[in-house]
């Protein structure tokens, strides 16, 4: 049993994972992932290195993930904007990689100090172009651990950048946890084609596949150009729609085990849809309704926060007359919601973004 | 059991630090369910810090302090704006040269700052005075877990002191 | 015909000719760069080149190795991930003048004071070739570029001299024109420990040599083989006033990057684990 | 993929020396054609590189070692 | 009448809106923008400076505009991702600026010389924290004239940074123009109040209202954090709700006059939606389709991308029973589309982001 | 009391006492800087005082001027847009170690080189302090850091050398110790026509000076005054080494930025116009 | 009227040029619609360059062509590529020396290369010489139309090589 | 806002030298104590400087010249 954050369960869930290159810049309210892997990471051999910027450091990260190195970088709002580029360079070039975001308040510097989660659109549309993202909200402090292990298989599965989006709350906030002593960890298949048969971008590589690094004799030709399937550039139309695709499929092919979600009481009237710390208030407030009220609500927190997957989602929200998003921004997840609640079901939205933690009584305040 | 605890203060004062020790100590030493949270400005220090620390038998799911157990101040800004969240018959306890106590419920008005610097010349230490004070008025740790919890976060070369602090803080807290 | 060692080297198929104008002098620093890299005694899976975005940084996808065209102006952080996670790469990052010094010129400082073992070619061609003739961080003041219709006014950057003020260990100078030389200092830099730097003067005739009325590459290269100085031979500054000092401008020894890390790792193991 | 290797012409001196030229990859900048000290190479009516003076190439490969496209190649073959 | 591509039309709009400062770097496809600016800019004593970066070059904008000076600058996707963090400053400090995206493909560097649309969720959700935005997409070379003047005027209006959506086609696309010689070009009232009655952000100044900059002696205080009217930062919870809820209300107060949209046929059972570029292609097939079957089809143009004006929509599509979406990405328009027609009404998506412009035969195929 | 004149300048009302820390250097070097400003005789109007993020760049807000906190990294681009609109004002930039030479790196070189118009005093004290203590471009080896728990491996910058290489006209160092030299150094940067960079070596009690043992700001400054040598009184650079060289490290003449550009204009204007 | 004009070749032949200059000619000289698009690639010289122009009496929506009734060509990628989207009697004009007519409309091959280059001793101006060639061969602009085009977008310097080579054109259009 | 200006505490020594003090803003640092060369300062009770040996004081200024706080000011009142 320890004592720990969420940013430093996030730090050793990626030490657990194997993962064993950290780049970063510090920024509030990140800073303990960084600081945790400068002291972790030389003792597995592994590399911490402090970076200029979070555009050196995600850039770093990427090189090292192209290199077979399983990469992180952690970091809040005003770096993550900074990332974005980069971030588009992973998914297009398809380099598995971790970004934790631990989200305060926005936009600009914002609210260093304090809690958010608007950043819920810009980790899915952040980056200029069509590209697909995996993001994943922890709500505890041992989910921290937990889904940065998931995160790593996932970005190792799909050959892409994965978000962590963590908030304030979690990641400063303590918990005594036990964390697994062991816990199952992905790796690709090995490659079994030689250089001569492999093409780095093939039909049936864009997930669950082995494919080639750095550093291993396959001469591999990384860009963010759009590119055909031996990963030089083309302008070729065709080819172009192929690679889109192959990114978009990724996503399309696999929502069923990439969508983490956890629900309770779906059949209720009413339905509670949460994720992240502001999820806590929600369980708390369905909670203390139930114990006052002797009537079930339904409670629904997304995990993965994208892909968002409509279809299973409405299927979940079918019976729900009323939903309730309870988020900590001006309704971003609430949009997405509003595409698969029924059409007469009622849409109810809990805000807040004024850098306090959303209390259960706000949420009893429209039960 | 659900207790509710709040130290509050400003920055630099370690009331953060003391809120992670007071979870250590009855999370890992006493095998109870426990968050700590904690709320600070920009300021390295001066600015208003607290810390909030939930102890319980089950899980705790809102982390945040709403009806407080036990209030501990160290500053008169931070008595005034949480003492309004002391619960019935909570226990608020608070430094005697910084705050200036108003409400009905006295509580323990205690000479910690002072106590403290005439000890360690400075008042590095009272954060872990204020602990030892804390144990020994409101029952909720045992001093043997809060040394337990202080030899992990402080250096080791200021062990001895810290421990020294404690003790300091539950004489104070006995009332001598 | 045998076929030429350099072809080991580079993508022959499908890649060539590649796509930089006649003339460019961005393909003879190629051809050094390849060169150097066979004379060195490297194999083409013990290299790794990285590039930005730019006609100079199109170089990586025609030499036969593992390479990474990476964003513009991010080739220097994104082969720092490379070299960390495989520290027997040879990692030559080969940049332009905007790639290096504007847009990336930050990393470009803290690569050199991190001094992590690497070697950088600038390839000096006065402009941004790639967008279309605008000017850059080192276009000289008084020449006309896109963006500078009426002259440019800006003083320019002497790339080499930030390098050595930020820390490079290795930094050298040539041109297109003295190919022979070029490949020597490249060699040296890819053996030297640390952060090296080797600038190449060359010529980009379609945009700036004609912007500029110096004429076609062979002009611009007269031009270079006329008014070069080499370093060794400069007895009074004055001598180097007006032309381009070529040669290696500073060699100095301090620990690399990497070797200082193992040192981190030793101390951390030497404690016990957490994890 | 196997690599494939262009094709070249060669032509070869009373001296030993042989140049090759990949005319598919010569863009006829004229570089090699300009800066050969014994003037041996000039550009066709393709505007491409071609060997106008074989005999009296040295062989030092200048124009090898300049030319931005890899289109010329020259070396010495072994006497005897 | 003259011969101008788009990007020179942009140039030239700005220059006549009383844009005197432009700072850039250059990108395909946008960089005749900068080009036209370095040459016309210094004739009329304005500044053009060319930055190292695309960070540097948005913070020197906004260093200009907080000093009073009509500022923008131009960019495409790669650019526009390193922006964010900039935008999103300048939402927050309030300080009016254009920037002009010229859309081509990505993600990451893809596709440096061809068209695409997918920036539209960027240019809305790009950097990190809730914030508004204006985003206008010109579809013709006078347009991009127009659309440049009116950009200034609404940023100029609302405090905050104005982003034209162009995209390659419209940028090099050349037509034949007569530009206005006269335009109304919008300023802010002046200021009337005291140094000591002024507050950089009272109550009755998030739009129409006079506002000082830098250099006028009101010594105003300008930051990122969030902060109370007088422009000095707060934790201060009502205050920061006070803030962001000011920000949000410049869009939703002044909708109406806002969106700007141009429609035709919007009683026929379908209706194409479209809006730059692609809306030239769609609208070809509209004709082209009531030529061939003497049927008339819809035709809705967004003009103003952001806001998106649910309510006027929902009422101009209401009519329709099939709503084409046609755009060149993987569908970004059609996720707001699909929450505005009704709920029985057919919804199609005509995409194409393979880096063409999408042609009149593939709408027509499913009109 | 009669009110000081420096108060003239401080937003005192609501805004004092500042939020640094007991015993911060950047609060001395805030007080030697304003009455710089005061003593270079301008007025509340005639300057602009422009920060990025961290502690040191918490300062504009307590001057009563235009003043504008940037985002971190930015003050000087940002800088280079409030002065190039308003060329008539005193832009003067305050920055910390990080700000400046960390993320704001390319922007600093990139001034220099281009020499607008502009002061920026940078406060060194060799930490991150606003979170919470890493490492930064110039921490010196071997110090702690929260970054850098085993001591920091990587070599640090000498700004004044990056500045001074990249085109800086004037560069400048003094201590917090030194506060007059400080604030004659300030004026004269103020004075100065082109880019003026003051790195004033200051303690973070709170952070840097803790993890690293140096005691309290008292400590620090004592070992600011002991550990200092004018870069008038070197006669052999040996006897500068280990020591903060403080004085007036390089001041020559260069055209300013906004000079040249009015020659641009000049230029267009000859020509006739297309709008 | 709505006629759809393709030239097409390499980068580095000025073709884009050329397109502007006759959207110009027609557009601005002779008062009707015209819209100019082009495509290219990364490649500053060398990569496929082509500009479609549109010339109409009424606005014009989309802006490629898509049925071609004129179509130059400078290289052969560039023939085999868009030799079939011309119209049934659609007009093809190539260069000779770089392209090897293949399609049963045998259309208008011409020695602008050779010409050009017997000429001006490079291939400089042989987008010019390609208008002047196209504008007396399919009539759709006037020379004198093209002259005032030319004079607006080429240096001033070259203006009278340009014109020049305008000539040349007209005289290879002439079949002279 | 009008500006308010905070209020000190002043003492004046024999010499014709005031130590002006503005207590709210001290933070008890002690640079001004431990640097003025004539021992004049001390921290109080309340961890804040305090004037203890006024008469001693040269007006030399740099305590206010050094204080991180801009809680000390020392002028010199004109004689007569
Ligand atoms: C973030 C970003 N900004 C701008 C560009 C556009 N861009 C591509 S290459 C280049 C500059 C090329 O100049 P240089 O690095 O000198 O290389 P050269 O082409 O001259 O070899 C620019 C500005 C880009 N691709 N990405
Ligand atoms: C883009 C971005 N990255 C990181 C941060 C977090 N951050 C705030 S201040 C700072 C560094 C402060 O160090 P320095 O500039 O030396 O100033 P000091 O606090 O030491 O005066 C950092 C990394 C931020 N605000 N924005
Ligand atoms: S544009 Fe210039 S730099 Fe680029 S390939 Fe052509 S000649 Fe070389
Ligand atoms: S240098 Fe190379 S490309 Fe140029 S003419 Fe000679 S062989 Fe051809
Ligand atoms: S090898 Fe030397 S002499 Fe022979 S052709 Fe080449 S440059 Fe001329
Ligand atoms: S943390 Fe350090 S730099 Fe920041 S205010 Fe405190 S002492 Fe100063
Ligand atoms: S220097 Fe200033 S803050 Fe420090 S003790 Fe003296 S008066 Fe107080
Ligand atoms: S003015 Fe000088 S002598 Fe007087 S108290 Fe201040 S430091 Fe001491
Ligand atoms: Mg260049
Ligand atoms: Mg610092």
């Amino acid at each position: 049993m320890q004592l720990l954050s969420g940013n430093e369960a996030t730090a050793l869930g990626a030490l657990k994972a194997g993962v064993r290159f950290f780049a970063g810049y510090p920024i509030t309210p990140s800073t303990e992932i960084a600081e945790v892997m400068a002291e972790e990471l030389p003792k597995v051999g592994g590399i911490f290195i402090q970076m200029e910027d979070e555009i050196a450091s995600i850039c770093a990260v990427i090189g090292a993930g192209a290199s077979g190195m399983r990469a992180m970088t952690a970091t809040s709002g005003p770096g993550f904007s900074l990332m974005q580029e980069g971030i588009g360079y992973a998914v297009m070039a398809e380099v598995p990689c971790i970004i934790v975001n631990v989200q305060r308040g926005g936009p600009a510097t914002g609210l260093p100090t304090k809690v958010s989660q608007a950043d819920v659109m810009a980790a899915r549309w952040g980056t200029h172009g069509d590209h697909p993202i995996v993001a994943l909200a922890p709500y505890s402090v041992l989910e921290s651990f937990e889904l940065t292990v998931k995160a790593v298989e996932f970005s190792l599965r799909l050959r892409m950048p994965v978000i962590i989006l963590s908030d304030e709350i979690i990641g400063h906030m303590r918990e005594v946890v036990k964390l697994p002593e062991e816990v199952t960890i992905y790796s690709p298949p090995p490659l079994t084609k030689s250089r001569d048969e492999y093409y780095h971008y093939d039909d049936d590589t864009n997930f669950d596949a082995p494919y080639a690094h750095f550093g291993q004799g396959y001469r591999i030709h990384l860009t963010g150009l759009t590119h055909r399937k031996d990963g030089f550039p083309t302008n070729d139309p065709k080819i172009i729609k192929w690679k889109l695709d192959r990114l978009l499929e990724k996503i399309t092919k696999n929502r069923e085990w990439l969508h983490l979600v956890d629900y309770q009481d779906l059949d209720s009237d009413t339905v509670i849809v949460s994720y992240g710390s502001s999820a806590r208030s929600a369980l708390e407030a369905k909670f203390e309704y139930e114990q006052r009220h002797n009537k079930k609500i339904g409670f629904l927190r997304l995990i993965t926060i994208w892909p968002f997957h409509y279809q299973k989602l409405q299927s979940l929200l079918k019976n729900a007359k009323r939903v309730i998003v309870v988020e900590m921004n001006q309704g971003q997840m609430t949009r997405e919601i509003s595409r698969v609640i029924k059409h007469n079901a009622e849409l109810i939205n809990v805000n807040r973004y004024d850098g306090e933690l959303i209390t259960p009584e706000e949420i009893l305040a429209v039960l | 059991m659900y207790k509710e605890i709040r130290l509050a203060g400003t920055g630099g004062q370690g009331l953060i630090l003391a809120g992670v020790i007071l979870a250590e100590a009855v999370g890992v030493y006493e095998g109870k369910k426990v968050i700590q949270t904690q709320s600070y400005g920009p300021e390295a220090r001066g600015g208003a810090s607290r810390t909030d620390v939930i102890i319980s038998d089950t899980d705790i799911l809102y982390p945040k302090a709403r009806h407080l157990d036990i209030l501990a101040c160290l500053s008169q800004k931070s008595y005034d704006s949480y003492i309004n969240d002391l619960k019935e018959g909570g226990i608020v306890i608070y430094d005697t040269f910084y705050v200036q106590a108003t409400a009905a419920n006295k509580g323990y008005g205690l000479p910690l700052a002072i106590r403290t610097r005439e000890r360690f010349g400075r008042e590095i230490f009272m954060n872990i005075v204020l602990l030892g004070a804390l144990a020994e008025i409101t029952g909720i740790v045992k001093i043997e877990s809060l040394k337990k919890a202080v030899a992990n976060h402080v250096p080791k070369v200021t062990l001895e002191h810290n421990l020294k602090a404690l003790e300091l803080g539950s004489e104070i807290g006995r009332g001598k | 015909m045998k076929i030429p060692e350099i072809f080991e080297f580079i993508r022959v198929d499908e890649r060539l000719p590649h796509i930089l104008c006649p003339g460019c002098g961005i393909g003879s620093a190629m051809n050094a760069m390849v060169r150097a890299i066979i004379e060195s005694g490297l194999k083409n899976d013990d290299v790794c080149v990285v590039s930005g975005i730019g006609c100079s940084s199109r170089i990586p996808g025609y030499i036969d190795a593992d390479t990474f065209h990476t964003l513009h102006g991010r080739a220097i952080p994104s082969a720092t991930g490379v070299k960390l996670a495989h520290p027997e790469l040879e990692v030559i990052v080969i940049a332009g003048d905007g790639d290096l010094l504007a847009i990336g010129g930050n990393h470009f400082i803290h690569a050199a004071r991190r001094n992590l073992d690497m070697t950088v070619i600038l390839i000096n061609n006065f402009n941004y070739g790639m967008t279309g003739g605008q000017a850059s961080p080192t276009t000289p003041q008084g020449k006309y570029a896109k963006t500078a219709p009426y002259g440019w006014t800006e003083r320019n950057f002497d790339a080499c001299a930030i390098a050595q003020a930020s820390g490079a260990v290795f930094v050298a100078r040539s041109t297109t024109y003295h190919v022979t030389h070029l490949r020597t200092l490249i060699k040296q830099a890819i053996k030297k420990k640390g952060f090296a730097l080797v600038e190449v003067i060359s010529q980009c005739p379609t945009l700036y040599g004609r912007l500029n009325r110096m004429g076609d590459a062979v002009k611009m290269l007269e031009y270079f083989r006329d008014n070069t100085i080499s370093i060794s031979q400069i007895k009074d500054p004055k001598e180097a006033e007006g032309k381009i000092v070529i040669g290696v401008l500073h060699d100095v020894e301090a620990p690399e990057y990497y070797e200082t890390y193992k040192e981190i790792i030793r101390r951390a193991q030497a404690q016990k684990h957490h994890v | 993929m196997k690599k494939k290797y262009p094709s070249s012409k060669c032509v070869i001196g009373k001296n030993n020396v042989e140049i090759c030229i990949i005319k598919e990859f010569c863009k006829g900048c004229g570089i090699c054609v300009e800066f050969c000290p014994k003037d041996v190479l000039g550009l066709g009516k393709d505007l491409k590189v071609e060997v106008i003076n074989i005999d009296a190439c040295t062989g030092d490969r200048l124009c090898e070692l300049r030319c931005p496209d890899l289109a010329i190649f020259v070396h010495k073959r072994k006497e005897g």
